[in-house]
Order: C-alpha cells, then structure tokens, then sequence
C-alpha cells in the first residue's frame, strides 16, 4: 500500500514562489503544497503573517514538493538553487517518505 | 524667520492632528513592546478603500476638466522621478562603506512615491481648505515608475562594470506593468476609471468618504509601529542610510516646491497643487516600491533600503514634510 | 420594441451603477493580472454585514404584516426551484459528451439563490424607488434548498441506474440542516429573528445600514475578480456548459417572472416583489451551494459547475438579468 | 419588590437591545451548529476600535476635569480587585473536589475586568442617558492588574506550601507590564493618551463613534458564540465552577455597588458612575487576563477557568448584572 | 529520549476534514495537527486562503497524525482511502519521526 | 549535493513560542520555522486561528528546527521538555533529512 518516494522541501519568500513553483512544473513535478510560515534564519525575524507589515511579498512560503523519483528532486533543487537562491534567502532539504497511490506522483 | 515660526506652529499644531499623533501613538506602542497588532487582511483592506477614495474622487472631479493642464506637472513628476534617483545614485557611491547596489535600491524607494503619505497629505489639505487640481493624485504613476526603473538599470550597468562578464537586460516594460498591478496602483487606477466612467457618486457619498479619515488614522498607526519596529534593522547597517532618509525627503521636496512654484507662474499650478507635488517626491514607496527593488535588484540588502525608508523616510516625509511645505506655500503664496 | 430599448437604456445605465461598474471593474482588475486583493476575512465579514441587513430589515418590517400574503409567492419559489433543476437535468441529459452528473450538479446550483446577486437586486430596486413586499428575502431557502436537495437526488438515482449495485440514500434532512447552517443563509436568518423579535433598529441605522452600498462594491469586486479567474476552469470543461450558464439565468428569471404577474393578478404581488423573486430564480448559488453539492455529488466534476456559475452564470445574472426585468416591469405594470 | 418589578421590566426590555439580542443570537447560533464565523482579524479590529473610542472619549472629556475626584473611585476599584480575589480563593479553598490553582486561577479572572463587558454597559448607560464621569474607563487597570497580581501571588504561594521545596518569586512588575502591553490595555490607553494630548475630535466623530455600537453588535455575537462552544469545557470541570461564575458577577457588583454608593455620598460620586464601577467589578477578564494567568498559574487547567469565564461569567454579567444594577441604581437614586 | 513512530501526513480538501478526523479519533489515533495549506496536483491551484474566494470550504488542509504503531497508521490510511478518497482530491503519505514522551501517541 | 541532517519539531502553544525559540537560540540552532496550526491532543481542540476566539495567545504554533548536529536537537528538546513542557500541552519529535548548503545549518 505504501511506496517509496522523496519529499523536498524548498523555504522561499513569496515573491519568488511563483518561479519556484514554475521550475517544480518544468521539472515534471506532479504537485506541490504551499504552506504560509515565519521564520528565522540568517535574515531577519519574519513573523507568520498575521500581524500588519507595511510592505508586502516578504512573508515566506513553504513549498513540499512529493515526488517517486529522487532524480526529479535533485533536478527541482539544483535549478532552484542556481536561478533562485542566489540572491534569495531560502533553505532546502529532502525528506523520505512512503505515499499511497504512486500513480499520482 | 518668519517661515521657521510659520512652520513651528503649524508643525507643533499638526502633532495633534489625527493624521501624527496616531503615527506618533503607533511608534510609543512599538517602543513600549504593546501586543496591539493591526490584522494584516484589516490593512490591505484600509490600503484598498484610501487608495479607491482617492482614486474615485479625483476621477469624478476630472471628468469635466481641461487635461491639458496637466502635462506639464506631469513631465515635472517625471523629471522629478528620475532627479531624485540619479542624486541618489551619485551621492551613496561617493560615501565610504556603502555597497553600491543598496545605495541605488534606497534611492530607487526615495524617487518613488508613497500612498500612504499621499493620503495624509490629502486629508491635512483638506483641514486647511487648501485646494488643488483634481487630477493630481494621478501623477503619482508618472514620478514614482521612472523612478523605480531608473533605479533598477544603474543598479544592473554597475554591476556588470564590477562583475564584468554577462550582461542582464533589465525589462523596462515588466516593470512598468509590475507596478501598474500592485495593489496600491491598480486600487488607485480602477478609483480613477470608476470615478471617470462610471457614477460611483452614491456609493463615494455613502461609505468610501466618510470612512477615510477613520481608516487613515489606522494606517498612521501601522505606519508608526512598523518605524519603531525596523529601526533594529537599519542599526545594522552603515549609518549614512539613516541620514539620507531624514535629509533626503526635505531636499527632494523642496526641488519640487521650486519646480512647482515655476509651474505656478507659467501655467498657474495651484498652492496646493504646489504642496503635494513636493509631498509626493518627498514621499519614498513603501506598499509596492520594495518588492519591485527586491525582485529587480535582489543582489541589495533589503534591511538598508526598507529600513531607511520605514523608520526614517516615511515619518520625515509625514511628519516634518507635510507641515514645513504648508508653512512653505502659505508664506510664499501669502495665504 | 420598446421593451428592448427600455431594457438598452436600462442596461446603459446600470452599467454605470456602482454595483455593475465594480462587478466590471473586478474581472478588469483580474483580466490585467493585478495583485489587488480583497482578504478573505474582509470578504467573509461583508457577506455577513449584507446578509444579517437584508435579515433585520425584513424582520422589522415584517413584523406587523399579513404573512398569510408570503404563502403563494413561496409556493411558487419552491415550483421554481424543483422546476429549474429538472429542467436543466432534462437538457444536460440529452447534450453530447456531458457527464450526467456535472450536468445535473450545474442545474443544482442553477436552482438554488444567490446571496450576493439578492443584494445587488435589492440595492438596485431601491435606486429605482420600486417596493417590493417585507418579507420576499425570507423566500430565500425556499427556492434555495429544494433545488440543492432535487439535484442531489437526481444524480444519485442516475448513478445507481449507471452502476447498478448499492442503493445510496439522500438524506434529505441532512441536506437542510446544512443549508441553513451555512454562512449565508444563517447570517439571514439570524437577521430575520432578531428584526422580528428584537428591537435592532438603533444598529440597523448606525452600521448595517449605511455600509451596505459600500460593502456591497466591495462584493461586487470580488465576484468580477473571481469571474475573470475561474474562466480558465470554464475552458476544461465542454462548451455546453457557459451556453447553459449564460442562457439559463435569463429562461429561469422569465419563467418566475410569468409566475410572479400570476401571483400579481392572483393575489396582488407587487411588481417589485415580481422583479425580486424572478432575479432570485435567475440568480445561481455562489457561496452555499458549491460546498453543498460537493458533498452531494461528490463524483460531479467541481469545474464544470463552480466554473459556469461563477464565471458565466453569476455575471449574467447580474448586469443582465436585473436591468432586464426591471425593465420588463417597467413596461409590464406600465410603471 | 418594587425592585424586582424594575430589574424585571428592565431586563425584558433590555433583552431586545442589540447588545444583548446579538449575544443570545451568537449563542444561538452556536447552539445550532451554524457554519457562521466572525474572521480573527475582523474580531481584532472590533476590539480596537472599541476600545480606542472609550479611551479616547474619556481623553477628551478629562482634559478639563477635575482628576482628583478619581482618586477615591481608584482606591476603591484596587480593593474590589483584591477583595474579589480573596474572596474567591477562599471560597473555592473550602469547597470539595477543587484544585486550589483552578479555584484561584478562576477567582483571580473574576476579580479583573472585561473590556467588552465595559463596552456594552457604556452603550447601554448611554441609551439610558445615565451619565458617568468621564475618567471611569480609565478606573480598568486599577481593579484588574491588582486581581491577576494577587491571584498569581495566591496561587504561588499555595504551591509552594504543597510542594515544599524551591520558592519561585512572583514577578509582580512583570505581570503589570504584561496587562498593559496587552491588546485590550493598550488600545485603551492609546486611546486616552490621544484624547488628553491631541486633538481626534475629528476621526472620532466621523469614524470611531459612528461605528462603536455596530462593531459592539459584533461583539456580542462572538461572545455568544464562545460562550456555547465552550460550554463543554465547563463539563469536563468541578460544577462549582459554574456555580461561582453564575452568583459571582452578582455578589461582586453589589458589593461595588455598595463602595460606590458610600463614594456617592462622601464625594458625590454619580449614580451612572455607580452603576459602571458595579460592572467593572462583576465583569471578568475575557481577552487579556486569560494569557496572564496561564503564564502565571501554568499549573492550573485552563479549561476551568476559562470555562466558567466565557460560558457563564460573561453572559451573567452583561445581560444579568447590567440592567440589575441600572434598575437597582434607579430606585436608589430615585431617578 | 526519542522513540521510533510514524506521521501520516493526510492532504484533503476542507469539507472532508471533518470525516478524515472522525476516521482517525475511530481507529485510536490520540491527536493529530491541521496545517491550512494551499497547493496544485491533479486539480486546479488552491490559493492559501488568504485571498477571498467567493466559494468557501474548497481550500485544503493537511492532516497530520502521529502514532507509535506503524498499523494504527495503516488503517487510517486504508478508511481515508475508501470512504474519503474514491471522489475527492487528496494526497496520502507516510514519514519516519522519532518522539518525545511515547505514552502521549 | 545533500548532506544529512535531523530536523526536529516542537509543537506548542503560541504564548511559550517565544521561549521556545528563546531556547533554540540559545542552543545553537541556526534558525527556525514557524508554522500556525490547529488540532486535537488530549486537551481540546484547536481550531487553525481563522475563527475568533475570545480568548488570545492559545492558538498552537509548530516549530521546525533543522541542524546537522544531532546533539544540538537534543539538547534543544531536553530543555524545551524540563523548562516549557511541565505544565503546558505540547508534543515533540525528531526527523531525518538530507539539507543543501550544510553551512547555513
Ligand atoms: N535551521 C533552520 N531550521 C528551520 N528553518 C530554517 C532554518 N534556517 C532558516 N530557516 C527558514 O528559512 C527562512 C529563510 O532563512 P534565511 O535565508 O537563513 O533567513 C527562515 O525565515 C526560516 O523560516
Ligand atoms: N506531488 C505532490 N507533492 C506535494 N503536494 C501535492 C502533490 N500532489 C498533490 N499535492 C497536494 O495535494 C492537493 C490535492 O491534490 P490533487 O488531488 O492531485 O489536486 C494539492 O492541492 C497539493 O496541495
Ligand atoms: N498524535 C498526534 N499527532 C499529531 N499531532 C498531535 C498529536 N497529539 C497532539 N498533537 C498536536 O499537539 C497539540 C497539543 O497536544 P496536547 O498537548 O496533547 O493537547 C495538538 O493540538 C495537536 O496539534
Ligand atoms: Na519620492
Ligand atoms: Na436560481
Ligand atoms: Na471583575
């Protein structure tokens, strides 16, 4: 019932997730899942977004990206690292798990 | 001397206005560690109704006017726009410390223009009955996306004189569409449509108006929270941001007082048209401005550009730039 | 003749309106790819300020009313509602390359109400100074909840002939209790209660009312973004779909409209009452009915019927089924 | 008797009010399991503006007055924080099947002081043209940081005696700064600052009080709704929780209401004045006192005092306690 | 201190979540952790919710549910399967964790 | 490319957040992030913060702390147990990752 496949987890801020999530498609990533976060990292404290911040886009997102095909992960992160996080803040790492139903992944 | 004490008393009378001492207030809050917040989905909407208000307003009061009258403040608002960047430019890459990316970034934010500050300056022209033209608002657009695009082609032909090597086109036109499609611009142009094309008059009367002010007093205070809060992050970085934001916005103001002033003599540009032309280039984009830097210049520090602009740049420009340019024009148009 | 020049005229003007110059306003904010949105907190408390107004102000008027008056006209919107779900399980049935269930789920919604095209009507009845009867919100659920229950059984009985096998129950009682348990119509109904046995009318008059204008632009945005958005849903499913959507709300409308001058012949329904319960029977479910359905029909295909509703049915609704009838009884009752 | 004819005629009207109408609404809805939410950042902002008006009213109404009238009213209300708390720690030490921390925890709710509770009897004072000394929302603090003190201290010791062992100190200053940090504290605060050294007299005329009894209307809801949703908690807990929380609000404002008609006639203290002391005692901390005491008494199980708070406490007070005391205020005071 | 469990991570869209709880408090799983999420799969893109959408109760949700027993998972993964699944969009996984205080799960 | 590393999440209430992350810091943790959650426990059900509620600050927070030393992990969750956990709600638990740019962690 269960197979299994790698969860990469890419921690971006929102203004650079529509070209994350454009480069997870190009991938042939089947989906992905968007989860609104704060953070701390290197950079400054950013809170969950609940509170009023003047200006807007710097709030950070999650991005979970399941995939059978560790090779499709690598990829995904590779490219997300040289066109996007050279400039960006952002943390990446990569999760094993088992999921349900491959053919959807 | 006459101007100084002129000022003073309008300055010291504009600390009680709604409009500063709910900034003032937001920044106590801040400093005295209050658990007050302002939901974030309550400011966007405050941000949305303002900018419509004003937007709506000015469109139906345009629609019988001459538009004539409007290029050349308009070509000044360019002019204006990309002056303030190339100052801007020009004197952080001659200041020891500075990496010149976040120079250009913060002068990018500077040439900009404010919303926020735009609607104080609105409403404490309305408390001194100092009219201006109707269309004014909309010369926000015409200063504030040269400015940002200015900023962002300096930012990327100095770069490659340091990096060498290949060049990256900046994307002029994508610019100007990401700006018109923020949020604070693209409430502000469909006010204006709605107001031009449509007859939103009822519904301006009903809801849009008389809110206005009640709102603004709320953005003051998300304004005043947010300066406390960031200033940490402009510690951090060199301190001649710091002096740039507080000087920066008086200069550019007053190069747009003389320039609107010379407007007012050639094609009769109003006093009060005079005084938010100089609050607009005093102002320095906080809703929509940083994210278009971030994006066209991320190799930047976003601490020292948002920094000096929220915590320094923004309560300058409304506090001390609103009432010094009303002082201005009431002497120097002898109100 | 002259009832199309009326209507021309009618839909002239009331493209102006706020109501429909915001609803277009929405879908050009959209088409342009702006990043103006509405929160959905924002959202979600303007449609409870709309839903419990329109509850109050009809529960204190009613208060001393005959309501033995409401037994016809709710007679006819539960007709309506069963009629306008078999009729459109009748069509999608016989249309090529339909998923019968996405068919009778799009009929489903098609027959239920919508909250926000009833306030809009509601609004623009009053711009005209046309009355209608106290209490015709109240005929709300009754047209609302026998369509949502009609479909659901519809597409159960049919997949049981399809699959043969286990016999499904609808739980009907269910299938009430959810609809008036959902957002909008507990917010009328609460409305309704308190109008009738409280005495809201110091609040009605200090807050509920004077926002209503204001907080229905503010919808209307939404639902002309939310139109623009969800097309491309439209685009995946068959064609068959828009056409239904764009001409059912008119057939619905006129099908209520002639049942409604028979009430007014009948029993003397006001002409306004006949514009109300015909723009109700055109309008489509928006904020209800989906989740309903969903969890009813959980095998339809949500595009197809979330696509056409808002995207087609929803628009048309609105900018044209309103002026229209308006206009019709306007020629109709010689008014 | 006459009494208790008054209290009864009061309270029947003042179920219709849309204070209390909108609370038993909520509840109401609750208790049918309505899918009706009122957003988080929505209930905020109602939160803020509330309180920002009563503060801010109150600035602008003591800037003339007379401050050392307050000083009998303050000292009163530390005693009633304290003597509230004394008591109730007392009373649930002795009675069976209590965990001391819950009881003083619980008591310790009981002795502060409920910003929306204060919200409510100002409308309806007002509604009664009762008037009230403007400083009296600025009594708030001093009967509820004394109570979140005490019951802390209270329970701190009491675990200490169980425990044996280490002795932790009580942070006696730290708790202050955490009341006034709060949201509710601080809006009001603000609001009173604004209202002595600026002049809102503007915003808070065209935004601020047209709003308040609306957004109270909103309120009440969300009271209601908490109070039935969390009726279950209350199961799960010693029923002599529900017990205090019922005759608690009542013994504890007519205590108030004695101390108070004592200061009417040493000082002159007004009737409305008594009447909202009276109500301030009897009410509960709801939005900022529960955060407190969970830092404070972590060891005490939230679901009891929270519980008999918001399920019981809150509703007693608003829509027992204050037309008790408006009634009871008008046969004493003959008015 | 750490002792071996599973996560099943359970994405689902909200007017189902009621039922996939149900599923998971009926086959002894002692809590479980609902993160508001926004994602694309098979379907069209879910907003994160921030952003008023005129229909409510499509956004999704992830369901997570911790459990020391490797089978408690399995069933629960099974009855979401079969009674939740067969219509609605969803997406089922299962990960290693270590946890703190085993009595608890 | 990636290297491995222990991720370890702290479920908790919003108002000892502060302290906990106080404590990660204080630990040597890099960074951290923030997640706003609902769910169910052996104390009552949270719901995911859209609702008001009356009562602020007891909406549950889950933090994610992602190190490559186990060690720090630890230590961060034995003190989070010993100094938050005693009297507040609360679960814990340790992950495996692989993570991108090790230096950052
Ligand atoms: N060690 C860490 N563990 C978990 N999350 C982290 C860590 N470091 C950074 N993050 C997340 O990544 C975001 C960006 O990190 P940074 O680029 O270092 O500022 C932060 O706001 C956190 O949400
Ligand atoms: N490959 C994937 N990786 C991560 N999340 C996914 C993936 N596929 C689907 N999802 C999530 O599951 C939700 C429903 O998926 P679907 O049923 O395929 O539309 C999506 O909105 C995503 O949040
Ligand atoms: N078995 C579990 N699996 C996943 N999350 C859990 C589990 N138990 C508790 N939680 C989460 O931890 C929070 C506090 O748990 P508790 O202290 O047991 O009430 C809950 O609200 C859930 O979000
Ligand atoms: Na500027
Ligand atoms: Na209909
Ligand atoms: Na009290």
């Amino acid at each position: 019932m269960f197979y299994p496949a790698k969860k990469l987890v890419i921690i971006t801020e929102y203004f650079i997730s529509e070209k994350v999530c454009a480069i997870i498609e190009s991938c042939n990533g089947k989906g992905y899942t968007l989860v609104p976060i704060g953070g701390k990292g290197m950079h400054h404290l950013h809170s969950t977004s609940k509170k009023a911040t003047v200006i807007e886009g710097f709030d950070n997102l999650k991005i979970e990206v399941v995939t059978v095909d560790r090779a499709v992960a690598e990829v995904i992160a590779e490219k997300v690292l040289s066109e996007c996080f050279e400039d960006f803040a952002g943390v990446m790492y990569l999760e094993d798990v088992e999921i349900c139903r491959p053919e959807r992944f | 001397m006459e101007l100084i004490f002129d000022f003073l008393r309008q300055f010291a009378s504009q600390l009680q206005s709604p409009t500063l001492s709910f900034l003032i207030g937001g920044a106590l809050l801040a400093a005295f560690g209050s658990k007050l917040t302002i939901p974030s989905p309550i400011y966007q909407f405050v941000v949305f109704v303002l900018l419509m208000k004003i937007g709506m307003k000015g469109g139906v009061e345009i629609r019988g006017a001459e538009l004539s009258e409007m290029l050349l403040p308009a070509a000044i608002s360019v002019v204006l726009g990309l002056l303030i960047v190339f100052l801007g430019h020009f004197i952080f890459s001659r200041l020891p410390g500075i990496n010149s990316a976040d120079g250009t970034a913060t002068a990018g934010l500077f040439g900009a223009v404010s919303a926020s500050t735009l609607a104080a300056a609105i409403v404490m022209l309305e408390e001194q009955s100092m009219n201006f033209e109707a269309w004014m608002p909309a010369l926000y657009p015409f200063m504030d996306i040269p400015a940002l695009i200015l900023a962002i082609v300096l930012a990327s032909i100095q770069r490659e004189k340091n990096k060498g090597g290949e060049r990256k086109k900046v994307h002029a036109w994508a610019i100007v569409k990401e700006s018109l499609r923020s949020s604070a611009l693209s409430a502000m142009i469909l006010g204006l449509f709605l107001g031009l094309f449509a007859r939103p008059e009822t519904v301006l009367a009903s809801f849009y108006e008389p809110l206005f002010r009640g709102l603004l007093s709320v953005l003051m205070l998300v304004l005043g929270m947010e300066a406390w809060t960031r200033i940490k992050e402009l510690k951090d970085v060199a301190h001649w941001f710091a002096v740039y934001a507080f000087f920066g916005p008086i200069v550019h103001g007053l190069i747009a007082f003389g320039l609107g002033y010379l407007a007012h003599l050639w094609v009769g540009f109003s006093p009060g048209g005079v005084v938010l032309l100089s609050v607009i280039a005093a102002s320095n984009s906080d809703i929509s401005g940083p994210p278009t830097i971030r994006a066209g210049i991320p190799w930047a520090n976003p601490s020292s550009y948002i920094g000096a602009s929220t915590s320094v740049g923004t309560p300058v420009a409304i506090a001390i730039c609103i009432p010094l340019f009303v002082a201005l024009a009431q002497v120097v148009f002898d109100l």
